[in-house]
């Protein structure tokens, strides 16, 4: 069945969902929308890094990077010292260029330096942290104007939800709509073929790269949009939150294959566990396994699918 | 035939080399319109190269390639492209993860206001097919075709091109006997529309079926082109080696076969495979195995290597059974193979000769459980005297070797086992036509010392000369036997062919 | 020949970035490690560097050390919280020779090692903001006990609920399960709980150092218990995450936010009413106490068994046995906070 | 020599550090400042003996730091229990090979990409680091005396296993069937299962020994330290990283114990000399991402062994 995946995602996110009802009767009215918002930052990215992972490489860098752009859109936005306090509709471009320019300098190192891409986003994964640390100085930066703010707390209208929902829908045009993104499933199904097929390798690289960098960029600004506070620890960790998601969606590590829906599946999935689990009545003591459960959860994500291939398509070649 | 005098493609004294190796030199060539221009040569012989330089992958050093008269600028696929230069190249050039559709039209898509035209799309890729007179599923990724189908894909691809040059590198080098026909039929198809095909081909009797004029490289050298009429095969064979060679000697009856029975399979059955196969293996003997792509040949090679488990069934090797799945085991029992994808599955590229050599014998190397470096060398050398591998020393990548070569050392870390069975899958594909005379002789050499061998192949003359016994499979199943030597080519297909078919071809 | 050409090359590259990073940190804080005979090298250490908390001592500490012309002030600190890397800092501090080491340790058992070797080669050793074992330090600089904390959160919570009969659920944001200062906290914040027998605490969360995290945490939490009335925000990113979960739940006044933060970093939300109180003590008299007291007891000035010393602007401070007292804990609200700049 | 052309480079690297060192501050080179601060390289080196077997074949271990803090923890609850300290360090030991040996299963057995596996595990050994602690202790145990004396007394006995291991797993790439199959393995996966390599056996056994590596680091580090969650926080990215500047190939196949070596110290003596002039956390973390880059970089343009090919 070509949607299992999909499917059996959705089985799970409806199996939580009933799990967290059975302690809150109003689970899911109450919750939707939330989860929903605060899956943004790991929803943008995850559109990026699927295209990287797609096209056979991966890009580790974005929590670093994430952190880095949040600490300098905080400086440039906040209004009071050591914030520069230029506004947002100016700052936010400024934002998204270096976001798209430094997506793009990791894409020349992995195609033109032919360093690999999980250790070119290694090393800048822990240079862009020790950046962000050295940009942010003395301790968090808030503050923000208000039309910034605005972007991630709009109560009536989700702008910032609304604005994910478009990338989502645009990526998912990329993939199936365009010629691009036909390509850059062919880069990384079979990359002779595709070079033969007079398709850049190169340029769809650069261009998967630039174009993880730049969402970056934009979940950067939701994010401190949506929090109102940049600290030395924004973003850590994410990047390893969002290969999970984009890896338990079904994208195979190797390359080629897999479905933007899976994806954004995933990321709901994960995003809801930690929400599902603040639901259950965990008690006292099973709070502080929280973090093995999910890591628990996550392997069965990631291996039960072994499993289940592995019955499908027997030992064939 | 219509023949004008102008050729659409000509090629003047285009060279190029690789570190100093001449790969091609002063080569010039014309192609004529609506003509089947055979392209033949040893491996390393410079047709790969000449292809790439043709399509612009590569750029020629020296000379020039001219279409209709303008000259095609160098080392620009999309210039070649344009130029109506189309080409299936040997190793498989399909993305198996995407759908039929886009395999089309991947690299040239049609696109309606910057969106893909789906739609305009599906109709042209069901046109084509139509036009070559097959049917396939449009969405289904490509992984789930057979290579039989992927072929095809690759054959409609280059069609939608509206191409004036066909180039075919090898193109029934997986291919059954049935599909060969479907593939040579369009050929003629093609050229009957004006198009020209440039066709390579290690298999002789397709060129003589096939082309109009046959060019000969040797070393990188245009030796001649002829027109087909004025050759015979040895004196085409001649072109290519340099000298006549007894290619494929009749078959000599073995003298010497015994009774004893080295390797006996008892109901094998593989779901979706095979079913019910039982034989028997003699010492000294070679067992042939014969029958179209996607029989369950090289399916039933790899289960008897352990490459894949089988559901039910025995093998057994001088008595003892093996267990299932198990490639250790069936090496402990003295079973080799040589497989059929020599890249990826018999050789490590990036290792040495010698490392390659000695991959399969490391225990027997060992002393206090350590390697033993002179003795590895020591056979390594006697490995290579044995095989006249041609290599500037061990020392040097595998990947360097000619694709004749690296089959010997396939075969050489196999025998250094002192296997009692051998198995050979499709062991002379894209083989050279002086190599597959000597891996011949050497098969047979070491079957006579008492080894059991097992062959499956395409190639329905290297079955029928080389096999002391022929076991024809049809959908997964032995159809019937064969005695090897006195066998015809017509015999073999007609078991190989399903039921029913059998009658309409 | 051209791999050495390459390796010149890189070598090259690698002076001038350490290079141009140097010249750069020398002038931002000044830092020589040159041993001097008749001036004092001071390291201060803090928990972790980059939060508000700890570059406002820092700030107070230069202030003071400005003011002691002899006074070499040397300011670093681990990226996290660990304590680790802060023992691997104290142990280059000893080979350097660093005259005194003021610890805020993060964890006493772990640093215990590295302290004592420090004191055992001659260096000063003391502590400030959290305490180490007390055999590995000479003094502690104490600005509060944990105790103190803890139960002052607990007494702020209380009293902006209504005193001591505050009736309602409380809950608390934590870091990680395993940081030692917030569980050390906790503990004593339970035991504090018990003498308002109508604040009940029904949730403790780990969100550790993730800012969604300790938001989305909040967020549930909020929605969890209707009759939620205050939310102890105990770590630098779970504080101003609850203040926003609660201002964006439009839950502004009916559940207070309270914490340990600087009143330059939580001024917002005291001001938008999400909190009513921090709860904090002066964080640059803090700094500047902990060097003035580190100067104080290299020149033989500050000995154990004194009862006071004088702290430059602060005046005489109290000594009771080990421990050098700041004073008060501060409570910052709406009135008082735009009083305070750190 | 040429064969060590890269081990040269690398040393020429060590060579540069310790120049600046040298004109910086010469105090940095002083015997006793080295050996001090050689105390954090232990469990560096110790891991990367592991890691450099699994990259070679061509897989990925980014569980080791997080095994190594659920290790700790289990050696810091049977110390407080006042186990014997033989059976504090087998059941540490045990942890170890346990969570490697879940790795090398699921690698091995069940084919999920290494990368996949540790990735999950990453978070789930230290979750349970972390539970287990908070939910016991709730605080870091101190290393018992027993503990103490055995792996951080006058006796360096850390070092010298330590040296031990690093002979046997070079012995074990270099000179052993094992070995040549590891390398075969990393080049080519399925011509190595043709020729008989015993691929599952052998990813089980590097990943399981990755683990039992962890346990010992872990074993060191709370000797040292104290026994506690935090044991090997982020410590598999200067792993991984050192390994990889020792011109181990990510993409497997390539890589030697020699190089691995010179890639710890390299990372080591970078890292230490950083932190202590510049007394910076934060510029440490961007020389160390740099080097890591530009040394993946050097050896592409300077040792790049066939130009010919891709």
């Amino acid at each position: 069945m070509k949607y299992r995946r999909e499917a059996s995602l959705l089985i799970l996110v409806a199996v939580l969902s009933l799990l967290a009802t059975l302690f809150d009767g109003s689970f899911v009215r109450d919750n939707t929308l939330d989860i929903l918002i605060n899956s943004i930052p790991t929803m943008i990215i995850s559109c990026g890094v699927m295209l990287v992972i797609i096209t056979g490489e991966i890009d580790i860098s974005v929590g670093s990077l994430l952190g880095l752009l949040a600490a300098i859109l905080a400086l440039l936005c906040s209004t009071v010292s050591p914030g520069l306090g230029i506004h947002p509709y100016l700052a936010i471009p400024i934002v998204l260029t270096i976001g798209t320019l430094i997506g793009l300098g990791t894409g020349c190192l992995v195609v033109y330096g032919r360093v690999p891409s999980i250790i070119a986003t290694l090393g800048l994964l822990i240079a862009l942290d020790g950046a962000q640390d050295w940009l942010m100085g003395g301790g968090d930066i808030k503050h923000f104007p208000q039309q910034l703010r605005n972007l991630g707390t709009g109560t009536k209208l989700p702008i910032n939800l609304i604005f994910t929902i478009l990338v989502v829908v645009a990526t998912g045009l990329l993939c199936r709509k365009t010629a691009l993104g036909r390509r850059i499933y062919a880069v990384g199904s079979n990359r002779s073929a595709a070079r033969l097929a007079g398709i850049s390798e190169a340029k769809i690289k650069l261009f998967v790269f630039a174009l993880t960098g730049l969402l970056t960029a934009m979940a950067a600004t939701l994010w401190v949009a949506k929090l109102g506070n940049v600290s030395t620890s924004t973003g850590a960790g994410l990047e390893l939150k969002v290969v999970t998601c984009v890896v338990v969606g079904g994208i195979a590590i190797r390359g080629g294959r897999g479905r933007l829906l899976g994806v954004v599946l995933a990321v709901i999935l994960i995003t809801m566990i930690r929400t599902v689990l603040n639901f259950m009545d965990l008690g006292s003591e099973a709070v502080k396994w929280q973090r093995a459960i999910e890591g628990v959860m996550i392997l069965v994500a990631v291996t039960s699918d072994h499993f289940s291939q592995r019955q499908q398509s027997g030992g064939s070649s | 035939m219509n023949r004008t005098p102008d050729p659409i493609i000509t090629i003047e004294s285009v060279s190029k080399s690789y570190g100093g190796v001449e790969a091609l030199s002063e080569i010039c060539v014309d192609i004529l319109p609506g003509e089947v221009h055979g392209l033949c040569g040893e491996n390393g012989a410079g047709k790969s190269t000449l292809i790439k330089c043709l399509t612009g992958v590569i750029p020629p050093e020296t000379g020039k390639i001219t279409v209709d008269g303008t000259p095609l600028r160098h080392g620009d696929i999309h210039a070649a492209e344009l130029a109506g230069i189309a080409v299936i190249y040997q190793e498989s050039t399909a993305f198996l993860d995407l759908d039929l559709v886009d395999n089309l039209f991947v690299g040239r898509e049609i696109k309606k206001f910057g969106w893909l035209d789906r739609r305009a799309m599906e109709k042209r890729a069901l046109a084509v097919m139509q036009r070559l007179d097959f049917t396939l599923d449009l969405h289904t990724p490509l992984r789930e075709f057979s290579i039989a189908q992927r072929q095809m894909v690759e054959m409609a691809r280059a069609c939608l091109r509206d191409c004036r040059l066909l180039i075919m590198d090898e193109p029934t080098a997986s291919l059954s006997s049935r599909e060969t026909k479907t593939l040579l039929g369009l050929v003629t198809q093609l050229r009957a529309a004006g198009v020209s095909v440039l066709y390579v081909s290690h298999r002789l009797e397709e060129i003589f079926q096939l082309c109009d004029r046959v060019t000969v490289f040797r070393d990188g050298k245009l030796v001649a082109t002829t027109p087909i009429e004025q050759l015979n095969r040895d004196q085409l064979i001649g072109q290519m080696v340099g000298r006549e060679v007894d290619v494929l000697t009749r078959h000599k009856e073995h003298t010497e076969r015994t009774d004893k029975i080295r390797a006996k399979i008892t109901g094998l059955c593989s779901r979706g495979r095979f079913s019910k196969i039982s034989f028997e293996v003699r010492s000294g003997e070679i067992l042939g195995i014969g029958g179209l792509v996607g029989a369950g040949r090289s399916e039933l090679a790899r289960a008897i290597f352990g490459v894949d488990r089988y559901d039910d069934g025995e093998i057994q090797i001088d008595g003892i059974t093996l267990k299932k799945g198990s490639i250790q085991s069936a090496i402990e029992a003295g079973i080799a193979m040589v497989p059929e994808d020599r890249q990826h599955q018999g050789l490590i590229l990036p290792m040495s000769v010698s490392e390659n050599l000695s991959l399969t014998i490391l225990a027997e190397l060992t002393k206090y459980r350590l390697l033993h470096h002179d003795r590895e060398a020591e056979r390594v050398q006697s490995l290579m005297q044995h095989l006249a591998v041609k290599a500037a020393n061990a020392k040097m990548e595998a990947a360097s070797l000619s694709g004749g070569n690296q089959q010997k050392v396939v075969l050489g870390k196999w025998l250094a086992t002192k296997p009692k069975l051998l198995i050979l899958d499709e062991p002379t594909r894209g083989v050279d036509v002086a190599a597959k005379a000597e891996i011949h002789r050497l098969i047979r050499d070491l079957t006579e010392a008492g080894m059991a061998t097992l062959i499956m192949t395409s190639d329905l003359p290297e079955l029928i000369t080389l096999s002391d016994r022929i076991e024809v499979m049809c959908e997964g199943e032995i159809a019937g036997q064969l005695e090897g030597g006195t066998a015809t080519e017509e015999q073999v297909m007609r078991l190989a062919f399903p039921r029913g078919e059998a009658q309409r071809t | 020949m051209n791999k050495w050409l390459s390796l010149i090359g890189l070598s090259l590259a690698s002076l001038l970035i350490t290079g141009c990073s140097g010249s750069d940190s020398e002038r931002d804080d000044g830092t020589s490690t040159r041993p001097n005979s008749d001036r004092i090298t001071i390291a201060l250490l803090p928990k972790l560097k980059g939060i508000a908390y700890f570059t406002s001592c820092a700030e107070g500490a230069q202030q003071a050390a400005d003011e002691l012309d002899n006074v070499e002030l040397i300011y670093n600190g681990p990226t996290t919280a660990s304590a680790d890397k802060q023992a691997q800092m104290i142990d280059k501090w000893r080979l350097q020779g660093v005259d005194v080491i003021a610890v805020a340790a993060n964890d006493p058992a772990v640093l215990s090692e590295s302290l004592k070797k420090a004191q055992d080669a001659g260096i000063t050793v003391i502590t400030w903001d959290a305490d180490a074992q007390a055999e590995d330090r000479s003094f502690f600089v104490n600005q509060a006990t944990a105790e103190a904390i803890g139960g002052g959160m607990v007494d702020t919570m209380a009293n902006d609920l209504g005193g001591p009969d505050a009736v309602g659920e409380v809950a608390i944001i934590s870091a990680t399960a395993t940081a030692a200062n917030q569980n050390e906290w906790m503990k004593h914040m339970e035991t504090r709980l018990q003498s308002y027998p109508n604040l009940k605490l029904v949730a403790t969360k780990f969100p550790g150092e993730d800012q969604n995290a300790a938001f989305q945490d909040s967020q549930d939490l909020i929605k969890k218990h209707p009759n939620l009335k205050g939310i102890f925000g105990i770590s630098s990113v779970s504080f101003p995450g609850a203040a926003e979960a609660v201002k964006q739940a439009g839950k502004t006044g009916e559940i207070l936010v309270t914490g340990l933060s600087t009143p330059n970093d939580m001024q917002p939300y005291v001001k938008g009413g999400e909190v009513k109180t921090v709860v904090l003590w002066n964080t640059q008299d803090l700094g500047y106490l902990t060097v003035y007291a580190a100067a104080a007891i290299r020149s033989g000035e500050l000995q154990p068994g004194a009862t006071e010393f004088t702290a430059g602007r602060l005046g005489k401070k109290q000594v009771s046995g080990d421990q050098i007292l700041l004073g008060d804990i501060l409570l910052f609200t709406t009135e008082n906070i735009d009083q305070f700049d750190f | 020599m040429k064969k060590f052309a890269y081990e040269l480079f690398l040393l020429g690297l060590i060579g540069v550090v310790f120049a600046i060192a040298a004109i910086l501050d010469p105090r940095f080179l002083s015997k006793n400042v080295q050996l001090e601060l050689s105390s954090e390289i232990w469990e560096l080196g110790l891991l990367t003996l592991g890691m450099t077997l699994v990259i070679i074949t061509a897989g990925i271990d980014l569980s080791v730091g997080s095994a190594m803090g659920l290790c700790s923890v289990s050696l810091g609850l049977c110390m407080h229990a006042n186990l014997p300290t033989w059976l504090c360090a087998l059941a540490c030991l045990v942890t170890g090979l346990t969570a490697g040996a879940l790795n090398g299963s699921l690698v091995a057995f069940m084919k999920v990409h290494p990368l996949l596996v540790t990735l999950a595990t990453y978070g789930m050994y230290r979750g349970f680091a972390e539970g287990l602690q908070s939910a016991t202790t709730n605080a870091p145990v101190d290393a018992s005396e027993g503990i103490k004396s055995l792996a951080a007394g006058t006796f360096p006995l850390v070092p010298l296993l330590f040296a031990a291991l690093t002979v046997w797993t070079a012995i074990l790439l270099g000179r052993t069937a094992a070995g040549r199959g590891l390398y075969a393995i990393g080049h080519n996966e399925e011509a190595a299962r043709f020729s008989g390599i015993p691929i599952a056996k052998l990813k089980f056994w590097i990943y399981t020994y990755t683990g039992l590596l962890a346990g010992l680091a872990a074993i060191s580090y709370s000797a040292r330290r104290s026994a506690t969650a935090e044991a090997g926080m982020v410590i598999e990215l200067d792993v991984i990283s050192a390994v990889v500047i020792g011109g181990t190939s990510i993409e497997g196949g390539r890589g030697r114990i020699a190089g691995t070596l010179l890639g710890v110290l390299l990372i080591h003596e970078t890292r230490q000399f950083v932190d202590w002039y510049w007394q910076r956390s934060e510029l440490t973390l961007i020389v160390i991402g740099t080097l890591l880059i530009l040394a993946v970089l050097g050896h592409r343009f300077l040792f790049a062994q066939n130009p010919k090919t891709r």
